[in-house]
């Protein structure tokens, strides 16, 4: 394994320190237990809190800031945070409106989560993220959470920000949810620094279709194929599963997995264009780039979300944050 | 020679020997079909009890219970994070004003096995620790009650984990990260199926070695 | 190879059709030849052209925009531009005010801009930039221009939305470049897609000290070394070429190739960070992220940049490009 | 026979079959000690002169050098493209007004070698295309005006290219970017010179067959 770590025991912590110095006029990082919060806090609004393993930056802690998250919870790479975290996060923000749990749909992540909410004394609710179509919707655990959760957090930051109130909130967080899409592809697996080896072997020829972001396979291993190939072939299940009329307002995410080139990312990102606009979507909104990443995973994931005019505004609405960042 | 929270830190180090042990084994199979961090997360589970081990060993079992639950819950992350935080925190609840003997903490460990499935959404023949938790939990229960002595329990109880872990190997993931693999997930045992056959086994083996 | 393409020969060209329609708020690109343009353009300002080979990005295109570059001309992967692009984008941009050509020091990129100079009917003049300090100073053809470039654009790209002229903006991006250094380490090499495998072998325990940004071969192969030998390393050859006196106002980025993990990066951008807070520096902006890439290498950059107040005033002006945007 | 731009398509030609047969050979050059885009460099400028091949076949012979300066100006990029673009250019600048015989011709060569010197800050013994071109444009023009016969003159034009290319092996580089690595630049032929000695042994080549 080559990776710029001392030890796999503390990456994390240090690079935590890192992120905190290098953002420092945007987020605080607190330690034992860690977590990230926004510098400026504001009292009467819902506070947003994610959270999950490590090794998918800048998800979430590069999303704290105005507009977004008030904090997140990163655990170990690739493992869900834990309960302690969330409430520490909890008390530090919550700014009397009641929290809001953004949560990604892993059985690790949902019970870490479900504990902290159990334990927390004020108001709390929780959005779940569910948007990787690679998995059928009867799934006996549910679908995952994937690159849809950058949309998820940014249209209810825009909202929390504009005084939506937890019940709102979650209204709103769920059909964000339903109206999104989302699935990805790998052409490499990735190192987990405590492992020191790739998570699993792909031939020279062969793709992983249907991944998620934990570095795990996917539901089939496929021959190599071109990107019109794929993006047809991923574009085409999440057509399938959100079936949005002609002339529907979409958002389209092209999400790299860490080790993809932004040159690649933009032709998958005009391959997705036309297909959808052969299609009939008016894409009005677009996000390129790494955002839900797995270590350095090569692949990328295609995200498609119907807008209607209030979720347009609040995915327009200002943001500062260390990732995302537009409007102020 | 009943048992008292004075041992803990006596198995905590039986189970760590038992994990690392097999730590190779553990990871490729977490690997195989999970995400491979299992031992790491057992791991700092066990560092963080192991030094909070002294205070614990001063408690009643109940309060140990208890302090081991947030212990674990705050160290280990991940799914089996929350199951064994879930698991401890109910071996303390079930076990308040109870005797301790194998009997009631038998009882409890039912309950408190109940307990992970209500939290994990799951039960046996789902391809997880529970295919060992429950009939280990179960067959405990059945060999306290019917008045064997300590070392046939242990067996049985032994044996039960054993065919647990095994049990899992056929079968098609339907909770866990193993699950996203669909028919994949085949051909492979759980890792926190196996881990928890581990767990169980070192501490029968030292239970054995003390009597 | 496995990469998103259809064919290399079309890479460029769709890629940059997604570029211009993720983008198409803050960009243009125009085609035969090829160049992004900003949208909003102003009269009466110098305007700032800047290019090189494509396989870098989010350099150069990701950096058009208000308050930095006017133009950018992508070569084919790691090819410099050719000089019809670079005069078809001084025509599209020239605001009455001249143009000014951002180039790294590469033997090609050098050529191509000079020929486009000499060709130019109205006034010009060039920065050169040459910041990599992995090469003595007296290297026959120069060092090489790497990852400080992206200072030198968002500095120059201010002081020209300030009304510097074009002598002002010259000597300014001069001071810039003489302040900047930079060095690099690769981790894996990077895979050309024309070439269809790795330009260059690494051992599974070597690592290149000394890198350019091409996927050549650096200076020096060494062992693989902890981050903080690595940085150590690195941070002393920058820190022997600017020899900042004690209390120096500095800006430090970390950039990544390409396949290096955000985690990793800001593990790196803590060690570095400590390197010069216990030389007695005044660390007080950072840059930490993918900006100067070799297309899917692993391994990444420190550039330490010396400012003052003017240079700091013109870092933290708004900028709004697809790639840097704050303040506005 | 006086050579006249209508045979430019057939040079064209000569000169693609030939570095295409060389393909690998090329890339692996410029990989070893460069960055590996000359091959393709070089044959998306010779794509493009194909694609004007007709147009070009019919002017005379500055416009003719200017055109494919131009062309390979705006298709190849990277050192070699400004390179070849100022040595046609040079070619075309140089040939103007003067008969096109062999002695004007060597003449026009080395007055565009020597912008290609100028352009590039280069001279022979750093390691590029120089290397071939300098030694074989001089020897062009010393045989030219001796009065040889053609086929002897092409003979000692590409011993000279022979020369100039194998000379590269061991020099340190000083220019292009193979002087990047410095000491690590030995023991491998430069690509630029390389390809430069490909087309004129292809251009011998096919004026001797055309003869
Ligand atoms: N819903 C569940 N119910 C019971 N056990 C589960 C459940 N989900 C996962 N497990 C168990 O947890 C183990 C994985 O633990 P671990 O690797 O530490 O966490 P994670 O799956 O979050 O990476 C699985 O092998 C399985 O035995
Ligand atoms: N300054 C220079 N003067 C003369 N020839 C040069 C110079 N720099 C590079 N070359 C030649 O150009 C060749 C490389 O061309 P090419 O690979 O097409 O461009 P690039 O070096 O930009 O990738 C080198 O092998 C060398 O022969
Ligand atoms: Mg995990
Ligand atoms: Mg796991
Ligand atoms: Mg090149
Ligand atoms: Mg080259």
């Amino acid at each position: 394994m080559k990776k710029f770590i001392d030890s796999p025991g503390t990456l994390l912590d240090t690079s935590l320190q890192g992120f905190a110095k290098a953002h420092a006029d945007i987020v605080e990082v607190r330690t034992q237990p860690n977590f990230v919060l926004r510098k400026q806090r504001k009292t009467g609004k819902v506070a947003l809190i994610s959270g999950g393993g490590s090794g998918h930056e800048p998800l979430h802690a590069g999303f704290v800031g105005y507009g977004m998250l008030d904090a997140a919870c990163p655990g170990q790479v690739f493992t869900s945070p834990t309960p302690d975290q969330m409430l520490e996060a909890a008390a530090a923000v919550d700014g009397g409106a009641g929290v809001l749990f953004i949560v990604k749909n892993y059985a690790g992540d949902v019970m870490n989560f479900e504990m902290a909410a159990e334990m927390l004394d004020g108001p709390s609710a929780t959005v779940l993220v569910d948007d990787d179509v690679s998995l059928p919707k009867d799934h006996p655990i549910g679908r995952r959470g994937v690159a849809g959760t950058t949309i998820v957090e940014k249209i209810l930051g825009a909202a929390a920000e504009q005084g939506y109130d937890l019940a709102a909130c979650k209204a709103l967080g769920e059909r964000v949810v339903r109206a999104t899409a989302s699935m990805g592809v790998a052409l490499t697996s990735c190192t987990v620094p405590a492992l020191g080896h790739p998570t699993f072997e792909l031939g020279a020829d062969e793709i992983e279709i249907g991944v998620g972001i934990h570095g795990e396979r996917g539901r089939e291993t496929g021959k190599l194929l071109s990107a019109s190939e794929i993006v047809g072939r991923i574009a085409g299940h999440i057509q399938q599963e959100l079936n949005p009329p002609s002339g529907q307002a979409v958002l389209l995410h092209v999400n790299g997995f860490g080790a993809t080139p932004l040159l690649e990312l933009h032709l998958v990102y005009e391959l997705a264009w036309q297909y959808w606009r052969e299609r009939g979507l008016n894409i009005q909104r677009s996000l390129v780039g790494n955002f839900t990443t797995s270590l350095d995973m090569a692949g990328c994931s295609l995200t498609l979300s119907l807008l209607d005019d209030e979720m347009l505004g609040l995915w327009d609405a200002p943001v500062n944050t260390a990732a995302l960042r537009w409007g102020c | 020679m009943p048992l008292t929270p004075a041992q803990i830190p006596e198995f905590i180090n039986a189970i760590s020997a038992a994990i690392n042990q097999h730590a190779d084994e553990i990871t490729e199979l977490d690997q195989a079909i999970g995400d491979g961090d299992h031992l790491f997360n057992l791991q700092r589970g066990l560092e963080a009890l192991q030094s909070h081990a002294a205070e614990i060993a001063a408690l009643d079992w109940p309060a140990a219970w208890q302090k081991i639950g947030m212990t674990v819950m705050a160290a280990i992350g991940g799914a089996s994070g929350s199951l064994y935080a879930t698991l401890f925190i109910g071996l303390s609840k079930h076990g308040k004003d109870k005797p301790t003997d194998m009997r009631t903490f038998a009882e409890a460990l039912q309950a408190a096995v109940a307990a992970v499935k209500q939290r994990g959404k799951a039960d046996v023949g789902e391809k997880t620790m529970l295919d060992v938790w429950v009939p280990a939990a179960e067959t405990l229960a059945r060999a306290a009650s019917s008045g064997k002595d300590l070392n046939a329990i242990l067996d049985q109880v032994c044996a039960a984990a054993d065919a647990g872990v095994e049990s899992t190997r056929d079968m098609l993931a339907t909770k866990g990260r193993a699950s996203f693999l669909g028919e994949r997930s085949k051909g492979h045992i759980d890792a926190g199926a196996k881990t928890a056959q581990l767990m169980i086994a070192a501490i029968a083996r030292h239970i054995r070695q003390a009597a």
